[in-house]
């Protein structure tokens, strides 16, 4: 996807793509989907040695990364995990250290940082609610003080890996402004219902708070002041999120190029039909500008540039939309077998389709733009 | 060209109909919506298709037995002899009542089977198959498609050899919906190596229980099957059963080509599954009819001008399928379109479903992906991993517009390198091995 | 568009065709594009002659239609003046005959139909306003009775042949009703501004009422109930502009097949090449379609039915998006000489891209058919 | 590759950047939005062409004057004999002043016909024309299309014929733009017509005051002109003046169209419009740049999600029109992607014109087929007409899918019979007589 890389770069992305390979294989794949947590702890924490959860985390706190500029190189483990559908936690434990790293306490810092980078611990963003409104607008979770301590209540959804985090990291609702709170899963009156889900291993729950009571010492940032953090969190998860789509559809659309070059249909490649050469002329024109707004937006977003918040909801719109559509060609270039189980197209699109909707639609990030141009 | 001969003295349709409608009522109970067994298998895992089977063959002896089966048939195969006409105001009447799922049960083998062996079967199979068809005993299939060839029917690479009085098939079908609880097959297999593709091919009849003859069926992305691969071990049939002329098997399988679109285009005079428009969003549609308007409602989307004119679209496309098959029927019937135009239709109907789809996704939102229960194929973005299949399955969207462009249009075929070539000269694609075979 | 005519409709058709090559070739409707008119009081009379404004008139207001069916008589002269552009106020005229026809006092249908059936006369419907909404309540014109009279105060734009109607019927807001008046050119306190016009034939005008007052014999029905009118005159508009639109896209996909055939690229016809194929494949099921929803809605319109609301607007939207995609389609099938002012592509693609955005866009019957469905 | 020597000492791009800012803006004016006489002109009737020419060759002159010319041309023939960077340097300092127009009107003289000519011109050719193009003598058109032959530019019917010391040309071409203010053409004609299409061709340098050369402006749809169509009555051009080779006409034609994707994608290396990104709808955009939030806002739009979805979808496709550009700049300057990828830029610039278009058609609603006023092209719907100019002229998207299917992704070409025929044996369209000739 980025098209230059730095030499720690490249040495970075084989190690992940050859670790993946080896330790991620698509059978490995369909054989979680019958797995209730969707990824092996162990698989995640070796991962974790390679940097996947390190990136965004300063060297001081513990962390850091290759390149020295850590969304880029997040953004390069996201796209090979793209082209594997490879499990795990990738998403939320680096938002969440992202956060703690930027506006955590150090004693939160110090007490949670090192586990999720080892990968021993992990922790996810428990954003979203029943109403699935990704933005700041959609939080009604509440979270009211009593003699120093919080007492929260409502539910998040969409939750990703809400059943196995060891912490969830709630966006909550205090007065007009929004607070957010770093709670440790049994915590008394929090409890997760699980959802099921598109993808063959991702899992989400509802994280269902009645009236839990957390201590003063769970808040992070400053109390009413998370708005920014909440905007960063929400670029940081759409980056990443847009590198493992584009990934993913890159893959695909490589393995059905190969396919109709290969496959003849009445004595021919069936690639040598000119309705489908202009087929793949339209997707691989996609498909690059799927790569270049990822990319773009990346950028933006590492060097905390001012257009950020509406390059990313840019490449989500235009990724949103297309990819799902370029996955779904490929399936019909595919023929028959495309709609198989035994094939493993069907692998990528639920991934494919599954991010689509999810962190905001492409419509809601339509809007989104709309918003930032006035109208 | 229907089966009645002019001769003969031909109930008037109106008081077919109501004698119909009269024994509908006493013998069936109504239903609102009727099973659909096939659509429905394509979606739900584990629905008890021999249980399915067996309740259509029920309903269609029930036909039998009152005088309403096989309307268009001839007598003499156990038919009524009738007209179009009749067929359809039957239909018509029936479509309240629970027949037991046999009008899309029996749609293949009445409405493209049956027809085919009419026309080009032998006085014997035709004695001995179509009475055992018409009175609910027999299902049968079609074997066409193979794993090597896609949309290339004309490609076959089944092989039967003769010998002796029999033909010993080998080789693999693929994509025969019902094949697990139906009984007999029309199988396309080639019979000379040696001349072009189209020249070199036979059908016939294989009893789906024939030794040698394994059905798997196969899973598709949504979990769910409703469609079959077979592998055919040296199964043998006796020459006898050969439909048509041996290496003329391509002719029967253009009339097996051509019942099927007339079928799917709701112009079969043999078996009418539906004439009321409740198919109208495409014969070939599959997935779970979304009631659009309410998922709008639910997900608090009523007021937002960008739903509302999403529902509206689909429910656009909806309405405009109906008015185009009722257009391309009465087109094809006087002729002002050739019988290739049932393309269009086909083609519409897997467009605006592909379109159908994407809206059900927009509107779903992430309810869509992630969804509470322990259904893990409640969620609508399971149906949107099939979202190809109506544009794939049936001839895919490509050869419709290959057909429509050439047949309808009148523009210039493809060149295709294959079509004087003997068929061993041909590049085809290889067939996969079977995991533990060889 | 419709496959099965009555021997009289054929013959019907015929004359009419035969008329409009005669007298409205498009080298004339190229003339016209200079002509304020744009279309001669003569031709309009002699097309009169042929029935073109008598269809909706019964036979005893002196009237009458060829088959019987008057909106499905004057759903084929629609088509026909669709293949030619041709010039004329088929549909003002009609609408408001019509209007007359069911609605007017007998006083008014004997003062109006004879002049409006023998193509003397020309009336328009002045209806939509400059907040160009197309529906009951985007009418803002108010009427409000004085001693008998009404005064009328308010502006009516996009109204066909504004400038050259001998009478204007104007849908005029009394209170939270609608009232229908029929005002006569000339009427003091009444100013037409023409407007320009994408067609090349087809003018517009702003009619602006300037505290016009008319007798209380101008009300056409009766005062305040003009609802069913207006969906009634709706209904009627649609149904001869989505005839005249598929007339008109009918034609331009019959020469462009044509040239397909016969232009040569790299030593074939460009119609061999596949990707230009599936091109004309599509696009004849787009045609066939709109073709399909134009003559249902049509036949609806024409018995009254229940459901024609909706499905006028069905077929205005799905029309109103294919027809202009596919006259777009065909100027780039003809390549560079397709976006010459010489070809005759764009005389059509003005008629088609005019009829889409004109009584209601697709989005606008979209939104009606949303309503109608409940949401 | 650029236009400099290794062992010459090269200024700093820095240190130039800084001395063209200092010069830019000591001599020319600033301005907001800088005129596009080119663009502008397809759309607004009445322009003054010739004033508009004058005024571009004298801001060439200008910054020949400054020393800012041809800044990657050689220095033997009035260039600088810089690199690249110092030519981006420039322009995007250039960005915010009035050069007079000299950037888009010297895009295809500089960045097309000047990059050929110093590839395959003669010695002679090129001392006698280079220097008078940089420094603002003279304006260069292409005359590759025919009325006849579309997209196949290799097809090319008029005939080029030897006359001693001359040719004599005659036939026509069209597409041409700027060929009725500017000076001289790179003419393609065929010199031989036994061979295959590509082997028979001949480029030429035509003046354009030729006697026996007429040139019409072609009126557009919207009314306006802006390209030409040519007559070639017997125009007599010395043997001298060929570029290339007698019959290698081809080599330089393709050539002419890589500077010219390059020129388009931003990444020629002797040209520069604008790397600023203000071309990025697309460089072939036509017609007004309409705002279209405000656009919404004055049609009461603002509150309709519909309508704001289409606002952004628009910006959407305009932002990541430029992020393509940049990264295909990037892919084809390290070998990633071949030139030809230049294709994947145009073709995304025009569906996204397409696209935008139809918003803006959406959004004006009614106001777009019916306007106020005096003026005949001031709605928005006369730029709808002209929607598709952008994805036919400068290539097809249907060419540009070919050129990506076959030589980015390495898919099989499409069967020309054409390729190896004689090329008086090939079938082509013929030539629609002109009123009044013959």
């Amino acid at each position: 996807m980025e098209l230059e890389l730095q030499d720690d770069q490249e040495l970075f992305v084989e190690t992940t793509r050859r670790f993946l390979e080896a330790e991620s294989p698509l059978t490995r794949v369909r054989d979680l989907y019958e797995d209730p947590v969707g990824f092996d702890r162990d698989y995640w924490r070796r991962g974790a040695e390679l940097g996947w959860a390190t990136m965004l985390v300063p060297e001081e706190l513990g962390g850091g990364s290759v390149s020295g500029a850590g969304l880029l190189d997040l953004e390069l483990v996201a796209e090979e995990m793209g082209r594997t559908v490879a499990p795990g936690p990738l998403l939320p434990v680096n938002v969440v250290a992202d956060t703690l790293a930027r506006s955590g306490r150090p004693d939160q810092q110090e007490a949670e940082l090192a586990g999720l980078v080892s990968g021993e611990r992990i922790a996810t963003w428990a954003f979203a609610e029943p109403s699935s409104r990704w933005d700041a607008g959609g939080v009604a979770l509440g979270a009211s003080e009593r003699d120093g301590a919080w007492v929260l209540s409502g539910t998040k959804s969409y939750v990703q890996d809400a059943a196995v985090a060891d912490e969830w990291l709630v966006t909550a609702r205090t007065g007009d402004s929004l607070t957010q709170f770093l709670v440790a899963a049994g915590t008394p009156g929090v409890t997760v219902a699980p959802l099921q889900s598109l993808d063959m291993t991702r899992r989400f729950g509802d994280v269902v708070f009645d009236g839990a009571t957390v201590d003063g010492s769970a808040v992070v940032g400053r109390v009413g002041d998370a708005a920014a953090d909440v905007e960063r969190q929400l670029q940081v998860a759409l980056t990443v999120q847009n590198a493992e789509t584009v990934g993913a559809v890159n893959r695909v659309y490589e393995f059905t190029l190969e396919y109709a070059q290969d496959r003849m249909a009445f004595g021919r490649p069936i690639g040598s039909y000119q309705a489908l050469k202009h087929r793949f002329a339209d997707m691989k024109m996609w498909l690059e500008a799927c790569n270049a707004t990822a990319t773009a937006s990346a950028r933006a977003v590492q060097a905390g540039a001012d257009d950020a918040p509406k390059l990313v909801s840019t490449a989500k719109a235009y990724i949103g939309d297309r990819a799902p559509a370029i996955v779904q060609d490929c399936v019909q270039l595919h023929g028959g077998i495309g709609v198989t189980w035994e094939h493993d197209l069907h692998l990528y699109l639920r991934r494919v389709a599954q991010n689509a909707a999810l962190y905001g639609s492409a419509r809601d990030h339509r809007l989104r733009v709309a918003t930032l141009l006035g109208v | 060209m229907t089966a009645t001969t002019d001769t003969e003295a031909v109930e008037d349709v109106e008081s077919f109909r109501a004698r119909a409608r009269a024994w509908l009522g006493e013998t069936f109970a109504r239903v609102d919506a009727p099973d659909d067994p096939i659509g429905d298998r394509l979606r739900v895992e584990g629905r008890d298709v021999h249980a399915d089977a067996e309740r259509a063959r029920m309903g269609q002896r029930m036909l039998r037995e009152g005088g309403f089966a096989g309307i268009t048939y001839p007598k003499e195969y156990g038919g009524r002899g009738l007209r179009a006409a009749h067929l359809h105001a039957f239909t018509h009447e029936a479509r309240a009542y629970d027949l037991g799922g046999s009008g899309p049960m029996f749609a293949m083998t009445l409405g493209m089977m049956g027809p085919t062996l009419l026309e080009l079967g032998s006085d014997d199979l035709k004695a001995r198959y179509l009475p055992r068809m018409i009175q609910g005993d027999d299902l049968w299939v079609q074997f066409l498609s193979e794993p090597t060839g896609g949309s290339d029917l004309a490609g076959a690479v089944t092989r039967a050899t003769r010998d002796g009085e029999s033909y010993v098939i080998s080789g693999s079908k693929v994509w025969t919906s019902a094949a697990d609880y139906s009984d007999f097959g029309f199988c396309l297999a080639r019979t000379d190596w040696d001349v072009p593709k189209h020249r070199g091919l036979t059908m016939f009849v294989v009893p789906l229980r024939a030794p040698g003859l394994e059905v798997i069926p196969l899973r598709l992305v949504t979990g769910a099957t409703g469609f079959c691969q077979e592998f055919f071990d040296n199964v043998v049939v006796p020459a006898a059963d050969v439909i048509g002329e041996v290496n003329d098997g391509w002719t029967v399988a253009s009339r097996l080509l051509v019942h099927e679109r007339n079928a799917i285009a709701g112009g079969s005079e043999f078996h009418d599954m539906d004439t009321g428009g409740t198919r109208a969003d495409g014969p070939e549609r599959v997935g779970r009819r979304v009631d659009l308007a309410e998922l709008a409602r639910a997900r608090g989307l009523a007021d937002d001008s960008h739903s509302r004119q999403l529902v509206a679209e689909a429910d656009v496309l909806a309405t405009v399928n109906r008015q185009l098959s009722s257009r391309l029927q009465t087109a094809t019937a006087l002729g002002v379109l050739p019988p290739a135009a049932g393309s269009l239709l086909k083609l519409f109907g897997s467009t605006a479903h592909v379109r159908t789809s994407d809206i059900t996704m927009e509107l779903s939102g992430s309810s869509g992906v992630v969804w509470p229960g322990d259904d893990r194929s409640a969620g609508l973005g399971v149906d949107f991993l099939f979202r190809q299949a109506t544009s794939i399955l049936s001839g895919t969207s490509e050869i419709q517009r290959n057909i429509i462009s050439e047949r309808v249009l009148g523009l210039p075929r493809e060149p295709a390198p294959d079509r004087d070539l003997p068929f061993r000269e041909v590049r085809h694609n290889t067939m996969p091995k079977r995991a533990g075979s060889e």
